[in-house]
């Protein structure tokens, strides 16, 4: 199965969409284009020149070489690949909600405005926060925000000078020290201990007057609940720094607790994970920012809740109206140009409006219940362990480690990776959390059927078996995709490395006549 | 509960059997972790305000939404708003295919061996998207135009590394400078604005050369600029940009460039853009596409930011795409990444993609054509009314300023009346840049039929008419 | 022409390339042969009025048909017609599923190793449909219930050779009876009416024994009968036709199928019926989906209309799926054929498998309690506000007519005076069956809530107090 | 790839779709279900219990493991599979459509009687005809209405005792014999010439008294243009026959003749063939049928157009509102129980639209420019013969025989047909039309781009190498796809014929223990 790229598909001539003519009257009222010369492109950009028909059969084959959850499952841990409604895909593409111009009147979408009004509030009691945000274009973008909180907050105390660093556990999701780097602090790891939990005593030893704050996600990257994190949240606001809550693995605690209860300042939320939005192969997500309000100046009246990031959507009892409110002396300001990510939160109020609080409650629980079946399937199988917290029952995930796979017969985490694809299943996220050595970080989530737990956990079984008879074999997977393994060394060699087709042709093509 | 069509374990049988395997008695003992003082009971959980607290047939929920959406009001062909977002055609196309569950549902392109077909689509969109724009290297995308930029700065911040000055032009999108004030305040950099001439609208070239200096690591260019003019000096702009060692930054229409010169052509470093008008709906501001380019020069590209899909081959020589420069990104480089940027716009991408394929070499050129003449049409006719609508000397793309200060009313009125009859008026922006009056935006694009700007034009006759009685 | 992009060889280029290696000059040589006095020319036919002359681009036509579309008013959900197509829910999974290309712009599957799983989908379809009905033998689909009815009297006077006399009754569709009359023209067939039990609305038994006869190929009966009754007495009839060596054929309405007992356990030897309300749109008409079943019955089975998919297995013994029995069909059998159809509602017949899916097993009860409970509702609130909802004493499923002649105006008054409060009342049949009066059948199924039904009672009350005054 | 029957799937209690409970007030007015015991269905359906997330997997493969036009050339001959436009599947899903009831008030539904009223002015004028009805769902089913019509023509003229026969040449559709047979007619074969044509003497010798009407398709399914047609309506008219023309093939002459100019007396159309409606894998179509009007019985001013089935679409100039007819008197009347298709029709009234008069001649011109060249590839290919009309251009399709591939090699048509499945095409129609021995009838439309005509003739070489070389090789195609060669005889078989999932459990599963 090769797919020419669309730059080697057509002919000259052809066109895929017709572009209307100029009606007279214009073209003459008009008299001609007046651009002046010297800024007036020449050269038309050397795009392909295909038919509709080509551009429909070259996308419809590029789809049948992907692969979603649409085709099974996609246990990335702590991507949350769960089912998406397709009753979402229907309404977010409504054109009541597609033709609205994100500068339009107010009065004019009250619809959207109302439903955007009930996602805040919804996610709020999810989260046991009290004012959100849905502006952020994904969850890093959460994070960034919350980090521009804890900036702001420490600012507007005048305490930011001494307040430079961020505790992150090593556990912790790769976006969340390059956030804190982003919002410029230093950001300072801390260990796990055996149990999962983060390691108290390092805690404690990092912590003090420099500490602006501290993001966790908990449950934690190795599917654990950080059990200690009332304690964490007294000796953080012990010395005035702020809680961040990392809402990728909100799945594996909804309706048990909330990270307003646990004590967070702020949290953000992966729509595109917990409330079933599509991921769209990268994209787009929405993560909206929460915050649990606390006074921070009394004399000048700030709330935390001033500082959340673009718009949020009040009711206004008087006319009866929804509108949008930005506090611009307070609030870190927009992080991208309007409202949010529209389509995703569509998907994901249409989620939460289906289940309800006692319908989220049951994703949770299933949730957690497929990751313990798992377990239970997998624990035993050689070549495999589960590191930290060994007696403890997982969230939403867990993390398998493939390292006395790999010391014993060679296969690695990757190895193993490539053999579940050969089998016709995507696998899990490997090689994090890092702490874990050779580790297959693994999430089905509430909607993975029983049959394919078990399937993938025979496929485990199979790969085990394998690599102790015939390791040879275990790193020739994949056999059976639309390629072999990918040469990483090549592709990312400067002389090789090739981001676009024009310079594929001019360097690996041309100078290596290899195309 | 009852089994869940979404939770297909939601059964009691097969719940009893997990359980059983397991080993526990009830799922509640794998909360018992939790400490007793920070968990939520069941009844209070249960009443809080979350949907409709219990689950809700597909049919219930479209009702209620339905009821909803009904509240919104379409002004589409009838809405002449731009400043950032347009109202342009998304043709069918485009649906049907990112409507594909394989694009759809799937993740982030992890393992390359089963996800060729995505991998290839955002390549392609970096390699269309490198042609529109004369650059050579494309991200496979950021949230919008306005952090595209933010991290443009911030990435030629890191590019030069001792120089902390970014120089903006004051007649840029106002609402892209908030977002750059947000991402850049935790960094020591000051931001300057270039003044635009008031004669062209243009950004004012001795005003720059005063500007700039040695500590400048940054110059931006919109073109069209806010107003909606060409900033026809822009090649000149990136020279002297370049004298001093400094990138030399633009922010681009990408319909534009159908009859603009593109910016690797006018020699900027980096190139920043909406995707939104190729064929993504307008949405109420998202999801959009933040386009971000360089130049292939392992010093910018190893600094840049975002998601890269690369072309090269697989252990048997065959063809194969994967994600490339992975060690700038967060999940490898954690702190030290180029940006914390993870989900991305992907499928906005992928939409752009097939919209370019769709026009071809060809089509871009017309359609820019057309706006071209659609939005000078509508000058040309609302000038006829008495509208001041040669408020700058230059030229212009899509859009441009109308100044009401002759009609004796604020804009506010305009607007109130052109929606009593069906139109959505432009942008007002005499708040931002009050040196102009009552002065609004508006945009023409090619769903505005002579027809429907002719529509415009007698409305606003008519209210101006009804003014001077 | 323009290169047009639905027809990629349309260049110049290409068309002169393939012009020269066939060896013509122009395009015109290969018409030569259509006799110059039966030619259009160029420019009559160009000036033609077909479409806009011209080819226009999809943002024109996008314009011209939304301004028909916007023409068209939908009273969904407050429209109450039913008559043989109802509103009912259709489930998004359907509405995306069958918009797949693989599935929407193949062929039937006339080579089964490269369609195996559009093959496989209308086995599926065959085989839940046969579970619904009890039935053995399902075809992959006829045009709609009536034209599936008409074909399985053609069928039932093949099977029954010397016999030529069809018992319809009279209290089913009579839209269907003209289509009967439609396909039986051309044969000698008698077809005779049983009269339905004006008390209880159902088909009286004693006529249909004083009709029925050694000359009787079928008998058909349809439950729900036209006026929603349940034809509670269907086995009985079904021993009756037995007897005297008649095919029994029953028609039903699929969803009712969930509380009422399945043609097959009723004896049926044919079972037809309109597949519509199985995740099909109303779309005013069509496409619909025509059920077609039979037993398993050779002489029956030889006899069928349409194609027929089955389950076997491949050369290397894995299961395949392949059409079979094609030698009744036109493209083997030709004027022998069991049926001219080929064309047939494949696509329906998918998306009714897709919503048998979703439902499944329980689903399908507890919809049809649903649309009990909410008909059975309507009808308790009808008759508090003075109408006559009790024309007939048996039960009914989902429609039921409701007699306005103690109201004192046609129930034409009525059905205005709902239109201009936005809803579309009931079907008038008192032309069909002039012995009711003025008569409506009202339809209510699960996308009517309660609230929407007492909108309507509060209207119709409403519309009655306003003329007792 | 091999997927599960939808039997096969799922576990007890699962669902995928939520029924809403009745309304309590409801349940407590109604009481309970009252319908009597007798006819209460007491065991429920055996339909599957799946999920949601099962049911979108299960037919994303199933589609994955299908091929239409989407994917690659369908050159099926006489089907005209050209590429279905996607903007007229987003029309066709418009609410505005979707959710008109058939019996619902005409007033409210002006817009598409609009669009209903100019698609029946357009096909008149495309045919030449002088009225249409779009009442047909399929073209056999436009047939069928057309041969009534002519019964009904000598109905009225009281001539139908003797006017019995239809003739119909020896390479028409199937449909139309079984068309003729259902019309109550004796079908009267007329045997084509080597020049394609009718032959001329046979017809004179079979027309007669007893000729009601004559059934052709032109072009005909050999791709050739009936030369004589303007004679044979001479001869047929002047028996007082009707002369009908199929509608399959005028993707062959659109803009440079037309049926109703050739002296046809009624057509009828396919909106899925010619005018770009999609085949939904079987179905649904749209075969309008249109008549040349003439006066039937002047006294009772009958004229041909009152016979058309269905309802017709009028403006009412007096109340400018559209509004439909039906001749209830003289109609042949309903052949189904509504006014059409209406989605196909949409899909046709939308392409069109788009195309217009002369984006329609472009489109025969280059269906039949794609034919032609496509022959010029093919003709000197050893094993391939084109027979009848040698020297003759073909029109929208042409008939390979692959007579002498098979008698020098064993290698027949249909293994022809595998080894292009083989390689990823769709193969053409095989053995039809019937007097070509095996015959490939290819048709690949306007929609095909000379890229993938190329490679289909490249791949016909190819076959042909390969058949002489080394036959039994062909004899195994095809290799790559989802399933080999399916036992035809098994599948027809009584014994293990199994047309649903209940007869094999019972018939082949349980007896045979095979399952």
């Amino acid at each position: 199965w090769d797919e020419p790229l669309i730059f080697e598909l057509g002919n000259k001539g052809r066109k895929g969409f017709i572009v209307p003519e100029p009606e007279e009257e214009v073209k003459r009222k008009v008299g001609g284009i007046r651009i002046p010369e010297k800024i007036l492109r020449k050269k038309p950009p050397n795009l392909p020149e295909v038919s509709e028909v080509e551009v429909i059969r070259h996308y419809t084959r590029l789809t049948e070489m992907s692969y979603g959850v649409d085709n099974g499952p996609v246990p990335l841990g702590s991507c949350t690949m769960k089912y998406n409604p397709r009753i979402a895909w229907e309404i977010s593409n409504d054109y009541r909600i597609n033709m609205l111009h994100p500068l339009q009147d107010e009065r004019t979408i009250q619809g959207l405005l109302e439903i955007l009004y009930e996602l805040q509030k919804w996610l709020a009691n999810i989260t046991g926060m009290d004012y959100c945000s849905l502006h952020p274009a994904a969850g890093a973008h959460g994070e960034f925000s919350g980090i521009l909180i804890i900036r702001k907050y420490h600012e507007l105390k005048k305490q930011l000078d001494r307040k430079s660093e961020i505790i992150i556990p090593d556990s912790a999701h790769g976006t969340n020290p390059a956030s804190a780097s982003m919002g410029g602090f230093k950001v300072v790891e801390v260990p796990s201990g055996e149990d999962g939990n983060i390691d108290m005593e390092a805690l404690k030893s990092v912590v003090g007057e420099s500490t602006a704050g501290l993001m966790i996600t908990n449950p934690s990257t190795l599917g654990l609940f950080e059990e200690n994190v009332v304690e964490i949240s007294k000796i953080i606001h012990g010395v005035d720094g702020l809680l961040y809550y990392d809402g990728a693995n909100l799945n594996g605690i909804m309706g048990y607790t909330r990270p307003g209860d646990m004590g967070f300042d702020i949290a953000h939320i992966n729509i595109h994970k917990t409330f079933g939005a599509p991921h769209g192969g990268g994209g787009p997500g929405a993560g909206p920012v929460c915050v649990k309000d606390k006074l921070i100046d009394e004399e000048r009246n700030i709330w935390l809740r001033d500082l959340l990031p673009g718009y949020r959507v009040v009711y206004d009892e008087k006319t009866g109206l929804y509108k949008l409110v930005n506090n611009e002396k307070y609030s870190i300001g927009l992080l991208k140009a309007f409202f949010g990510n529209i389509v995703p939160l569509i998907w994901g109020y249409t989620y939460i409006l289906m289940l309800g609080s006692k319908g989220l409650r049951t994703v949770t629980e299933q949730a957690v219940l497929n990751t313990n079946y798992f377990i239970s399937l997998v624990k035993d199988i050689r070549g495999y362990d589960i590191p930290y917290g060994k007696d403890r029952y997982r969230k939403h995930e867990v993390v398998l480690s493939a390292k006395p796979l790999y010391d014993d017969t060679g296969v690695s985490a990757e190895d193993v990776a490539k053999g579940l694809l050969d089998a016709g299943f995507y696998a899990p996220t490997i090689y994090f959390p890092l702490i874990v050595h050779e580790a297959l970080m693994t999430e089905f989530t509430e909607s993975e059927t029983i049959e394919y737990i078990e399937k993938y956990a025979e496929r485990l079984q199979e790969i085990s078996t394998i690599a102790y008879s015939d390791p040879e074999k275990a790193k020739e997977w994949p056999l059976n995709t639309s390629v072999r393994r990918v040469d990483n060394v090549r592709a990312n060699h400067p002389k090789t490395l090739a981001p676009t087709w024009r310079i594929y042709m001019e360097k690996v093509c041309r100078k290596y006549s290899e195309c | 509960m009852d089994s869940h069509p979404w939770i297909p374990n939601s059964t009691r049988e097969i719940r009893e059997k997990m359980l059983e395997k397991i080993g526990v008695k009830n799922i509640d003992e794998f909360f018992n972790d939790i400490p007793r003082n920070i968990r939520i009971s069941k009844e209070e959980w249960d009443n809080l305000e979350i949907g409709l607290k219990k689950p809700i047939s597909e049919i219930t929920a479209r009702r209620i939404i339905e009821e909803k959406l009904s509240m919104n009001k379409v002004f589409v062909p009838l809405l002449f708003l731009g400043g950032g977002a347009y109202p342009h055609y998304v043709p069918s196309v485009i649906k049907y295919l990112i409507s594909r569950g394989e694009f759809l549902t799937s993740y982030t392109p992890y393992q390359p061996e089963i996800s060729q077909g995505i991998l290839q689509a955002l390549f392609e969109y970096q390699s269309l998207m490198a042609e529109l724009l004369d650059m050579d290297v494309v991200n496979s995308s950021m949230y919008d135009w306005a952090s595209a930029l933010a991290e443009a700065l911030l990435m030629s911040l890191r590019v030069k590394k001792n120089k902390k000055k970014i120089l903006l032009p004051s007649n840029m999108n106002p609402i892209h400078k908030r977002v750059v004030n947000t991402y850049l305040s935790p960094h020591n950099v000051r931001i300057e604005y270039v003044n635009y001439n008031h004669d062209t609208g243009l950004i004012d070239l001795e005003d720059l050369k005063n500007k700039i200096d040695n500590d400048t690591a940054a110059v931006y260019v919109q073109s069209p600029n806010f107003f909606g003019y060409i900033e026809e000096n822009a090649k000149e702009i990136g020279e002297i940009v370049h004298d001093i060692d400094s990138l030399f930054i633009m922010g681009i229409d990408p319909i534009s460039l159908g009859l603009i010169k593109p910016p690797g052509e006018l020699g900027a470093d980096i190139a920043v853009g909406e995707g939104q008008p190729l064929g993504l709906g307008l949405n109420y501001g998202g999801p959009y596409l933040g386009i971000f380019a360089t130049r292939m020069d392992m010093k910018l590209v190893r600094q840049m930011p975002g998601r890269i899909i690369g072309l090269t081959r697989s252990v048997d020589g065959s063809r194969a795409f994967t994600m490339i420069l992975q060690t700038r990104e967060q999940h490898i480089r954690r702190a030290k990444a180029t940006s914390n940027i993870c989900t991305n716009e992907a499928l906005s991408a992928i939409a752009a993609a097939i919209y370019l394929a769709l026009l071809g070499k060809s089509g871009i050129r017309k359609l820019a054509e057309l706006i071209y003449y659609r939005s000078h049409y509508a000058q040309a006719r609302l000038r006829e009314i008495g509208l001041n609508t040669d408020i700058f000397k230059s030229d212009f793309f899509k859009e441009f300023p109308i100044n009401f200060d002759n009609i004796g009313v604020k804009y506010r009125y305009v607007h109130e009346k052109l929606l009593e009859n069906n139109i959505h008026g432009g942008l007002y922006i005499g708040n931002w840049f009050p040196e102009l009056g009552e002065t609004a935006l508006y945009a023409f694009t090619e769903i505005h039929t002579k027809n429907d700007i002719d529509l415009l034009v007698e409305k606003l006759a008519d209210i101006i008419n009804e003014l001077k009685r």
